[in-house]
Parts: C-alpha cells; sequence; structure tokens
C-alpha cells in the first residue's frame, strides 16, 4: 500500500519535472532507498493538503468574488466556529503523527548498518574533508586516497568523518544523506551501494573559494574488483608526512593513491588543530618526530577501537 | 493602584523584609558552600541542589528587594521574568544536551 | 494625561505616566538581559573541561577572594534596597548615606575582581589561553562590565538627585538604577553557583 | 594598510558602483543645497520623533535595501543560468550570495515590516506616539548606521563571503582573514541595538498606550501580531547579540569561542546562531501574517474568522520557535534522540500556521471579495505559502532532511516562505498603507501588473529549484558542470528572476507616477477600514487623534461606521491640548559614534572605535541630564487642523 502510494507519487513526481535526473529518488543503495521512500510517502499526504487548499481557495474566490453587476451582497457577520476549528487542528496533528512515527524510524535505522547486509562486517573508511579535496584513508586495507573512493557492492560501509579545516559535509546523493565533516570531532554515517557504477560524491557545506570543485567520485564494483583495486592500492607509493602536509595546504589536487594512511600522524577528528599548525609553519622536524611518536600509541589504540566497533555491529 | 503595593503602607516602618531577605541570601550562600564541599554528595547531586538554592536566592531577590509584584503592572512584569526563565533553560538546558554529542572523542 | 489620579500613598516614581512605563520598560529589559547572560552561561557550560594546555578552574580558583566578592554584592544589593526604602520615606539623606555605601561596596568588588583577573593572568590564564578561559573572561567580565557601567550611571544619577532634589523624575532614575543594581546581584548568585563552585567542586 | 587594499579595486562591476554611488552622493547634496532644504532634512527628518516618519525612513530604507539585495540575486542567477559560466567568479560570487542574504534578512525584510508597525500600530491602538518616542529614533537610527556599515563593505575593504550564517571555521580569522567579516559583525551588532530596543518599544507601547476602552482580546490582529514578534524580539536578539560578540572577541581580540585551535567549538556558533536565527524567521513572519489577516479581512467586508484561534496560534508558534532550531543543523550527527525532539517540535509549528491558513480562507467564505492590489498579494499569499509550508514540513523530517540539507530544495522552501509570506506582505502592507502615509493611493492598475509579473516570475523562478535539489544542486556553488543536467531548470529560473526584477522596476515607477498623478486623499478611510486607523483624518495630524476613540470590539471602527449609518451622531466634545514629546537630535548623533566605532574596529584601528565609544557614552550622558517635557499643542492648533481635514 505504502509503496503503491510512493510509485504513484513518484511518478507524479516526474511527469511534473520532466526530466528523470532527480538523483535522491533514484536510489542506488538501502540508505538512500529508505530516504526516499519516506521522502514519497510525505509528499502523498503534502500533495493532499494542497488540493484540499488550493481547491477550498479556487472555489471561494468564484463564488464570493465581487460582481459588477448584481445586488449590493452584505456579508454575514461570522465570528468563527469551534466545531471546524477543532477539525483543522485536529486532522493536522493526525497526519503529523503519521508522518513522525516512520521520521523518528528511519532516523533511528539510519544509525545502525542496513539491515539487509548487517551479517557483513563493515568496511571503515576514514573520509576527511581539506580545503578543498577529500581524504579517504583504509585502515584495515591500510591505503589511503584522494579525491575518489572505491567501494564493493552489497557491503555496508561506515565512513568515520572529519575535517582537517572548515566544517564540510560529506554528501553522495546516490547511496544517501549528507553528514557533516568537523575538525575535533568524528562522525559516522552508514552507506552502502547496491547497484555497481559511477557516484558523484561532493562537500555540500560551503567551504569557501573551492567549494564548488570539491568533489569525488564513487565507484561501486563487485567484492573481486575491489579486492583486485585494494591490492593494486597497497602497491601505491608510501604516504610521507611531507607528502601529507602538502595535502593540508589550501588547493585542489588530482587523484592520488597511497599504501599507509596519515592516521599515523593525525586523526583529525581529535586534533582539531594539525592543518593550521602545518599552514602556520608551526610543526619543525623535531615536532613531527614527537608527534608521530605520540600519536602511534593512539593510532593502534584507535585501530582496536575500530575492531570493536566493527565487532559490536557485526552482532 | 495602591490596592497591591505593600511598600507603600510601610513607609515609615523599619524595614523587615530587606533585613530578611539579606539574611536568608547570606544563609543560603553559606548553605550552597557547606553543600559544595562538606557533603559528600555525588557532583551532580551537589549541582541540582546548588543551582535550586541559587534560584530561591533569585526568587527572594526578585520578591523582597526589586518589588517585582507591587507595581499595577505586575503581571506583566512577573510574565516577562517568567518567560525570560523558560529561555533561559531552553538555551541553556538545550545547548548542553545538542552540543554534547561527539564528546567521547575529545 | 500626567496627572492620572493615584493615592498619596504612590511611591514618587510610579506617579507619572513616564515613570510607570519606564519602570515596566526596564522590567522586559532585565528579561532581555536575563536572555542574553543565559546564553553566556550556555557558552561557558559547553566550553568547561576544554582548557587545552593552559590551567584548569580548580588549580586557580580560591573560595576566599570569591567569597569577598559575594559578600560585597549582597550586601550591596541589601544596602541599594535600603537606598529605596529611605526613598519612599523622602529622606534625600538617606538616600545619599545609601547609594554612597552600595557605590563603595560596588568599587570593592570590582576590585577584588580586577585583582582576581590579573591574578590569573599573571598565572598563564588569559582571554587567549584557551575555550575555556575565554568563555570565563567574558562571562565574569560581562557582569563586570555591567557593575562597572551600573556605578558610572549612577554617580550620573546622584549628581541630578543633588541638582533636583527628590522628584518624580528622580525618584523614578533612582529606582530602576536599583533593579538594575539588583539584577546584577541576581546574576552573581549564578555565577558564584555555575562558575566557581561548579569548577572547585569539580 | 595601503590605500588599494582599503578601497576595493579591479573589478568593472564594483568600479560601476563606485562611480554610481559618488554621483548619487553628489546629487543628494546639490539637490538639498540648492532647493535649500538642509535645514528641512534637520528639523522635520534626521532629528523626528514621530513614529509615522520613522516609519516612513524605516520603509524608504528598507526598499533600497531590497533593490541593493535583488542586484545581488540578479548577478547571482546570470551567473548560474548556464554551465560553467565566467561572469563572476567563486570569490565574487561567494560575496554576493553572502551580502544577498543578510541584507534581505536584517536590513530589508525586518525594516520592511517595523517600518509598517511603527506606521500603523499606533494608530491602531488609538495612541498619540510610542511609550518611547526618543528610543523609537535610536532604534532606526542605529538600525540605519548598522546597514550602511554593512554595505560600505562593498566598496572599502571588502565584503564578507562566509555565508549569512558565517559558519566557522570557516569564518574565523584563520579561514577568512581580510576585514569583510568584522563588517559582518559589527553592522549586524549596531543594527542588532535598534532591533532590541523597537523589541521593549513597541510591547510596552501595545501593553500600556492603547486607549482606555480597548481590551487585549478588542485589539486589531496585526497589533496582537507585532505585539507576539516584539516578544520573540526580546528574548532573541540577546542571544544574536552575544554570539556576534564571541565571534567578535574571535576574530580581534584573540579568544577561543569558535577557533580550531586551544580547545574552541566551531559547533556551538551554529547552535547559538540558530538559536536566535530560528525566532527570526518568526520575528519576519508574523506581522505578515497579521498584515493579510487585516487586508482579507478588509476586502471581504467581513471580520476576522476565529480571531481567538489566530491570536492563540500566533502564542503558540512564538513558544514553539525556541525549541526547534537544530532542525536547521541535524546533519551535524548529534544522535538520533536530539534528531527525533527537534523534528517533532518543528512539525507541530505546521499545527497553528495550518489554523491560520483556514482561518483566511473561511474569512472569505461568503464574503464580497475586491480585489485590488493589497488584496491579490494577500490572496497569492494562501496557495504560496502553503507550498512553501509543507516542503518545511518535509524538511523537517529528519531522515530525509539528510537529503535535503545545503540543497536547492531548502532554497526553495525558504524562498517560498519568506517572499511569499514576507514580501508579499510589505508588498500588500505598503498598498493598503500607503494613503495613511503619503496621503494618496497608489495606482492600481500599474500595482496589477507589478502583482502579476513578479508573482509569476517568483514561482517560474524558484519551483524548479525543488527538483534542481532532488536533482542533487548543492546551495552556494557558484558554477556547475554541463554533466549535471542542471541547466534546463536553471534557465527557467532565472527568467523568473528577471520578471521579478521588472515587477520591482514597475513598483518603483508607480511610486513616482502615483506622486505625480494620484488624486490627494479626502477621507482618510480609502477602502472602507474596519480598524482606527482608517478613523483618522488625511493628512494624519502629528498627534493623531484629536480626541481619544471609542473602542467597543473588534474592528472598532467598522462599528462606530455601523452606529453612525444606524443615525448616531457623534457627539462634538471640546478639545483639550495634547501632550507630545520633543524632537531630539541625539539620536542620529549617537548612531553616527556607533558607525565611527564600529568601522574602527572593523579595521582594528583602536583610537578610533575608543573615539566612537566615547561619543556614544557621551551622548547617552547628555541624554541623562535632558529633563525636557515635551510640549503641548494647543486646543486652536488643534482646531485649526481638524478644520482643515
Amino acid at each position: 500500500m505504502k509503496s503503491m502510494l510512493a510509485l504513484s507519487m513518484f511518478f507524479a513526481v516526474m511527469v511534473l519535472s520532466g526530466c528523470s535526473n532527480l538523483t535522491v529518488l533514484d536510489p542506488k543503495g538501502p540508505v538512500a532507498e529508505q530516504q526516499a521512500n519516506l521522502i514519497l510517502f510525505s509528499i502523498g499526504f503534502m500533495l493532499f493538503i494542497v488540493v484540499v487548499v488550493f481547491v477550498l481557495f479556487t472555489l471561494i474566490l468564484v463564488k464570493y468574488r465581487e460582481r459588477k453587476s448584481g445586488p449590493e451582497y452584505e456579508p454575514p457577520h461570522i465570528e468563527g466556529n469551534v466545531f471546524l476549528e477543532i477539525v483543522w487542528t485536529v486532522i493536522p496533528i493526525i497526519i503529523l503523527v503519521v508522518l513522525a512515527i516512520p521520521t523518528v524510524q528511519t532516523i533511528f535505522a539510519l544509525e545502525e548498518a542496513p539491515e539487509a547486509t548487517s551479517h557483513k562486517d563493515p568496511i571503515v573508511i576514514h573520509a576527511t574533508s581539506v580545503d578543498w579535496k577529500w581524504v579517504f584513508s583504509y585502515p584495515e586495507e591500510n591505503i589511503e586516497t584522494v579525491n575518489y573512493l572505491h567501494i564493493p557492492e552489497d557491503h555496508p560501509i561506515l565512513f568515520k568523518l572529519a575535517s582537517a579545516d572548515s566544517m564540510g559535509s560529506f554528501w553522495i546523493p546516490s547511496l544517501g544523506g549528507q553528514e557533516y565533516t568537523m575538525s575535533g570531532m568524528m562522525n559516522e554515517l552508514y552507506l552502502q551501494a547496491d547497484v555497481p557504477g559511477e557516484y558523484r560524491g561532493r562537500n555540500a557545506n560551503f567551504t569557501g573559494e573551492g567549494f564548488t570543485e570539491q568533489t569525488f567520485t564513487v565507484t561501486a564494483e563487485s567484492e573481486e574488483d575491489y579486492e583486485e583495486w585494494v591490492a593494486e592500492a597497497q602497491d601505491a607509493p608510501e604516504l610521507t608526512q611531507e607528502k601529507y602536509n602538502e595535502l593540508m595546504l589550501k588547493g585542489h589536487v588530482e587523484e592520488m593513491t597511497f599504501s599507509e594512511t596519515h592516521l599515523q600522524w593525525v586523526d583529525h577528528g581529535m586534533d582539531a588543530e594539525y592543518a593550521t599548525k602545518v599552514r602556520n609553519g608551526e610543526l619543525n622536524e623535531e615536532e613531527n618526530l614527537k608527534q608521530d611518536d605520540d600519536s602511534h600509541d593512539s593510532h593502534s589504540d584507535m585501530n582496536h577501537d575500530d575492531k570493536k566497533d566493527s565487532e559490536e555491529h557485526s552482532h | 493602584m495602591a490596592s497591591n503595593n505593600e511598600q507603600t503602607n510601610s513607609h515609615s516602618h523599619f524595614p523587615w523584609s530587606h533585613v530578611v531577605g539579606f539574611g536568608l541570601s547570606i544563609v543560603l550562600t553559606l548553605l550552597a558552600l557547606w553543600i559544595g564541599f562538606y557533603s559528600g554528595f555525588s557532583l551532580t547531586t551537589i549541582m541540582v541542589i546548588v543551582v535550586g538554592l541559587a534560584l530561591v536566592q533569585a526568587t527572594i531577590q526578585l520578591l523582597m528587594f526589586m518589588h517585582i509584584t507591587e507595581s499595577e503592572d505586575s503581571s506583566v512584569q512577573v510574565g516577562t521574568i517568567l518567560y525570560a526563565v523558560f529561555i533561559a533553560v531552553a538555551v541553556v538546558a538545550g545547548t548542553i544536551w545538542v552540543m554534547s554529542f561527539g564528546m567521547h572523542y575529545m | 494625561m500626567e496627572a492620572v489620579e493615584h493615592s498619596p500613598n504612590t511611591p514618587l516614581e510610579y506617579q507619572t505616566e513616564t515613570g510607570r512605563l519606564n519602570i515596566l520598560g526596564f522590567w522586559i529589559f532585565l528579561g532581555a538581559e536575563i536572555a542574553l547572560f543565559s546564553t553566556l552561561f550556555a557558552t561557558y557550560l559547553v566550553l568547561v573541561g576544554r582548557t587545552a594546555d593552559g590551567p584548569g578552574p580548580a588549580e586557580l580558583f580560591e573560595i576566599s577572594g570569591v567569597l569577598i566578592e559575594t559578600f560585597l554584592l549582597l550586601t550591596s544589593s541589601f544596602t541599594c534596597g535600603l537606598a529605596i526604602h529611605y526613598m519612599r520615606n523622602h529622606s534625600l539623606k538617606g538616600v545619599f548615606l545609601w547609594i554612597g555605601i552600595t557605590l563603595a561596596l560596588g568599587l570593592g568588588f570590582l576590585g577584588f575582581e580586577i585583582y582576581e583577573f590579573v591574578h590569573y593572568i599573571h598565572e598563564g590564564a588569559a582571554l587567549t589561553t584557551s575555550a575555556y578561559w575565554s568563555a570565563f573572561f567574558v562571562l565574569v567580565g560581562t557582569h563586570g562590565a555591567h557593575v562597572t557601567l551600573g556605578i558610572g550611571w549612577i554617580i550620573l544619577i546622584l549628581i541630578q538627585l543633588k541638582q533636583r532634589g527628590l522628584t518624580p523624575d528622580t525618584s523614578r532614575k533612582v529606582f530602576i538604577s536599583s533593579l538594575y543594581w539588583h539584577f546584577l546581584d541576581v546574576v552573581w548568585i549564578f555565577i558564584f553557583t555555575a562558575v566557581y563552585l561548579y569548577g572547585m567542586v569539580m | 594598510m595601503k590605500l588599494d587594499e582599503f578601497f576595493v579595486t579591479g573589478d568593472p562591476l564594483i568600479y560601476g558602483a563606485d562611480v554610481s554611488i559618488a554621483l548619487t552622493l553628489i546629487g543628494a547634496i546639490f539637490a538639498l543645497t540648492y532647493f535649500k532644504k538642509w535645514k528641512w532634512l534637520w528639523t522635520e527628518w534626521l532629528t523626528t520623533v514621530d513614529h509615522k516618519k520613522l516609519g516612513i525612513m524605516y520603509i524608504i530604507a528598507a526598499v533600497l535595501m531590497l533593490f541593493r539585495g535583488g542586484v545581488d540575486a540578479m548577478l547571482m542567477r546570470a551567473q548560474l543560468t548556464v554551465p560553467d559560466a565566467g561572469f563572476l567568479d567563486a570569490n565574487h560570487y561567494n560575496e554576493i550570495f553572502t551580502t544577498h542574504g543578510t541584507i534581505m534578512i536584517i536590513f530589508m525584510a525586518m525594516p520592511f515590516l517595523i517600518g509598517l508597525i511603527n506606521v500603523v500600530v499606533p494608530l491602531q491602538i488609538g495612541a498619540r506616539d510610542v511609550a518611547y518616542p526618543f528610543l523609537n529614533a535610536v532604534s532606526f537610527w542605529t538600525f540605519f548606521m548598522g546597514a550602511m556599515l554593512f554595505n560600505i563593505s562593498f566598496v572599502i575593504g571588502g565584503s564578507p563571503s562566509a555565508g549569512w550564517t558565517s559558519y566557522v571555521p570557516l569564518a574565523g580569522l584563520e579561514l577568512s582573514p581580510g576585514v569583510g567579516q568584522n563588517y559582518y559583525l559589527l553592522g549586524l551588532q549596531i543594527a542588532g541595538i535598534g532591533t532590541l530596543l523597537t523589541g521593549i518599544n513597541f510591547l510596552v507601547t501595545i501593553l500600556k498606550m492603547r486607549v482606555p476602552s480597548m481590551k487585549l482580546m478588542q485589539m486589531p490582529i496585526f497589533t496582537w501580531s507585532s505585539l507576539i514578534t516584539m516578544v520573540i524580539i526580546i528574548f532573541a536578539f540577546p542571544v544574536l547579540t552575544v554570539a556576534l560578540a564571541l565571534m567578535t572577541f574571535d576574530r580581534l581580540f584573540g579568544s577561543h569561542f569558535f577557533t580550531m585551535m586551544d580547545g574552541g567549538m566551531p559547533m556551538l556558533w551554529a547552535n547559538l546562531f540558530w538559536i536566535w536565527g530560528h525566532p527570526e524567521v518568526y520575528i519576519v513572519i508574523l506581522p505578515a501574517f497579521g498584515m493579510f489577516s487585516e487586508i482579507i479581512s478588509t476586502f471581504a467586508r467581513k471580520t476576522l474568522f476565529g480571531y481567538k484561534a489566530m491570536v492563540y496560534s500566533m502564542v503558540v508558534i512564538a513558544g514553539l520557535s525556541f525549541l526547534v532550531w537544530v532542525h536547521h543543523f541535524f546533519t551535524m550527527g548529534a544522535g538520533g534522540a536530539v534528531n527525533s525532539f527537534f523534528s517533532i517540535t518543528t512539525m507541530l509549528i505546521a499545527v497553528p500556521t495550518g489554523v491560520k491558513i483556514f482561518n483566511w480562507l473561511f474569512t472569505l467564505y461568503k464574503g464580497r471579495i475586491r480585489f485590488t492590489t493589497a488584496m491579490l498579494w494577500s490572496l497569492a499569499f494562501i496557495p504560496n505559502f502553503v507550498i512553501g509550508g509543507v516542503t518545511g514540513v518535509m524538511l523537517a523530517m529528519a531522515a530525509a532532511d539528510y537529503q535535503y540539507h545545503n540543497t536547492y530544495f531548502l532554497v526553495a522552501h525558504f524562498h517560498y516562505v519568506l517572499i511569499s509570506g514576507t514580501v508579499y506582505a510589505c508588498f500588500a502592507g505598503l498598498h493598503f498603507w500607503y494613503p495613511k502615509m503619503f496621503n494618496h493611493r497608489l495606482n492600481e492598475r500599474l500595482g496589477k501588473w507589478t502583482f502579476w509579473i513578479f508573482v509569476a516570475g517568483f514561482n517560474l523562478c524558484f519551483f524548479p529549484m525543488y527538483f534542481l535539489g532532488l536533482a542533487g544542486m548543492p546551495r552556494r556553488v557558484y558554477t556547475y558542470g554541463i554533466g549535471d543536467g542542471w541547466m534546463s531548470l536553471n534557465v527557467l529560473a532565472t527568467m523568473g528572476g528577471v520578471l521579478m526584477g521588472i515587477g520591482f522596476l514597475i513598483l518603483v515607477y508607480n511610486i513616482y507616477y502615483s506622486f505625480r498623478y494620484s488624486p490627494r486623499e479626502t477621507t482618510g478611510d480609502p477602502w472602507d477600514g474596519r480598524t482606527l486607523e482608517w478613523s483618522t483624518p488625511a493628512p494624519v495630524p502629528h498627534y493623531n487623534f484629536a480626541h481619544l476613540p471609542e473602542v467597543k470590539g473588534h474592528d472598532a471602527f467598522w462599528i462606530m461606521k455601523e452606529e453612525i449609518k444606524q443615525g448616531k451622531k457623534p457627539e462634538k466634545k471640546p478639545y483639550k491640548p495634547i501632550h507630545m514629546p520633543s524632537y531630539s537630535g541625539v539620536p542620529v548623533v549617537m548612531s553616527v559614534f556607533f558607525f565611527i566605532a564600529g568601522f574602527g574596529m572593523v579595521f582594528s584601528w583602536n583610537w578610533m572605535s575608543i573615539l566612537g565609544l566615547i561619543g556614544v557614552l557621551a551622548t547617552m550622558v547628555i541624554r541623562s541630564f535632558d529633563y525636557d517635557k515635551g510640549f503641548y499643542v494647543s486646543v486652536e492648533e488643534i482646531e485649526e487642523h481638524e478644520k482643515t481635514t
């Protein structure tokens, strides 16, 4: 019933827009699908309200417009009608309750890995926004990419979101809704692709001059292709801190691939100051080394945490 | 308008309400101090009690020193302050609640 | 329109329409001030613990200084109330005496607060040290700035009182400034609780 | 600082603006000198404390700001029409959408409404002035100087470019090192003082200055909406004051509230900003609701349906408005409980709003609907606002909002509510009360041209944006690729934008045309009005009412007219002298000092900011020692006035 309604709404929207590239309503994974269903469900009720108001509005305007000819009509004095007013208070409340229940359910459902694949361990990817590029670290595979992602299909991905500087928003509309990346904070976002293909991801939260081009591509592929890609990437040149610090400077870069991740020096979810210090030249060699040692410990801790997390989720 | 004006009837009397208010303020301050340092309650309990005491003391100031209820507009005055307290609670509690996420990473 | 009937017992400050309007308006202003300070409190409470590399509150707060400040301000609120009591008994002398004492206590409070601030800065806790100390100095400093402004304002009113004696206009001003002064004491109660007690007990 | 850093250089658009600003200034100075109007300007306008004149000045300033914000909008639409356009570069585009948003909300919508409130509310409640006429002038001038300070950033020093929401860390010193962001902080801060004072002033005015016979539940609904708006202002603006001050400290004095360094918390800015920002939305929509109610009731010739429900629903909206702010950042990851709570509170706001929509419909029901321009704007509001409202409910559903957030779906939604709510109301109110302000009507035929072109353009411009959002177009991008597939809808939107611009130009021409050719009003009641402002003669004397009117119910003036129709003769009472406040030059001087202090702080020129602040304090001291009691209008003068009208 729900899906029937949703479907009919979907077609209505299609016809209205006259174009077929409404990415958000064309989901390629379970997360985006839940959201698209919720959206179509709400559009149904909203269209109902719109139609009621528009019809009433038109009828009243036509019927009670002042006519040039015809008798002088003096409108009656009506102060209100308690019954009617109760009706149009209660009906919206009912509609809102009907909308609020699936909303709250979906809010909590999206905090977990998608149900259908919850038996699989999610792949953890740290997504870090840096003015104006995206850095992706695969701690378990020990690879790092810039401005592009590879993910296996039908496999939950747990994104750990952080920012090196300005607040960004990690968004792959085909796969699901966005979440902010912030310095010194870490957010978690589950996404999954059910259909192989290339999707566009981007920063959705304004970050200044280079914001428009702060995009990346997502390649969803079969598990085998993914494994192959991982193996290939592990042969890529090693990420050095010097190289990573270059990435901290404002600007755009091409797609890049490295073995090793930056998590051995810094986790932007915990250290809000790293990029600023690099830009101010405050991280000299000596401090670098010190920082290196410090976060080696925290890195191994974190890996441990990640594993614990994924174990928890797999139950 | 003078009917609800307690102050007008006691012009020449000794300012008892002020003295009582002052005494209560001192007692409440010392009590808060004692609860904070010597009661041995948990931090949450201490804060709940101490903030409660602060609210009592604020009420005393409003009633006994500031005569919030004395003028013809006392209902507006009291309403303003009560609404302000609602806003204060919404802002302080809401902000702490909303901003408490992600803290375990700090 | 100024001559709305009122009983002879009505305090001077309520006798004119301007007086009644301004007093009501000031209460509403105090409502806005509550919103202002609650935002500062919310900021402070969210930033508690974010001391970065700087010292924490428990290391620097000293109960004796805070208590002295608290009692100075509490007492000044009391004496300010007495000034209004004398004003309503038409005693100009009483008003001068008790407001004078109030101002002296207020200045004492300010002195201790400035000393406290200087001490903290000396110990390495300044506005720029960390988020926590930024919030501390701005919250407590905003209160201190209010006290300073209040002292300056009340001095202006005393001059006018000297020039004109107790009239509906001057007593209105004295009354409104007394509301302001009591309000600052109320704010201090919460600073005492949420900043100092909390900071030391934590 | 070098001169070429001080003046913004390098862009032909800005050079053009430089020249036109200079020419306008020279032209104005020349005209004032040539026609010997300097004294007139000072004594009649700059020093006035008359709420009607202040209201008119508010509206003039707001229309100028509407022009400025509108030009910004046209530039943005020009840039976005086709993919990969090179008309504006990223930085320039960022500055333009930042100033567009800030100006439209803070310096256009609010002052326009406050201007109409200034003109109308005292008349509606039978008052001769506001509670604090002097403060009213301070309000206007601080708003005006704040707006000017914000606007000169365009030619001196550079505009802010971090968006009207100014999210940190982007807006912080590290990532926005120029002075533009300082202009934002200080311009808003100075204007905010004025808004807060307006809040207190009009709350007390409505509560205490009504004619004694008017009970609360007999107040016109526009007055009610103003009252509730003032309550929201009083409690929301201090939050903005603090938030702006904290960011100012961060940028100028090195504190760490919102910085990335030393424990600062950038998210706290978003939190504080929206604690103010959401109530702000209701500050600009509730007076609009009030105006639509008045206009619909007048031109349907019926009393408002469900008056009490209208009042209570506004009270509920005011209360809820402080409990929904997190829906502006559902995507911050605050967790399921927080998002669910704020989803539900946000949805709840739809209930009282829906009640109001149906009450308006049933006010029309069985009425005799006259389609004047003011009425057309009010009628168009209903369907358009419903579209904005239902998409608002969709945005309130947090789980779905993750997909709408920061997209053109959101842009479409808030333009639907803000334009069809606030801007339609400003136009409706302008046409409706224009004869009260200027003693002649706006031309109806031109008015209807404006209406149809603007409304058509508005829908053409913003309806496609819902679909752009669903197609994944984020807000604030300065361009897009051909492969994104967003071009056709963007072309439609730009065409709509052009139509809106044309509509606005016709309105401006209408103002000129009506000034020249419209017949002057004789009765003061051009629309067969229902509330007390229409009982005043044309032109309205500076003391408003020679006799205080007698209120016997809601729609007080309508009841009076009914009584006269039934043969009741208005009794002739002797006039009494009327007490009025004196004009004062202190507010404008004080605000100039605020401007100087603000300008000094923008550039961190401490000597200048201290000088300005000393000036502000000095004017306050002067005011404190000012025992001017105003003056009495003599009976002869009143008789003279009443005879001529």
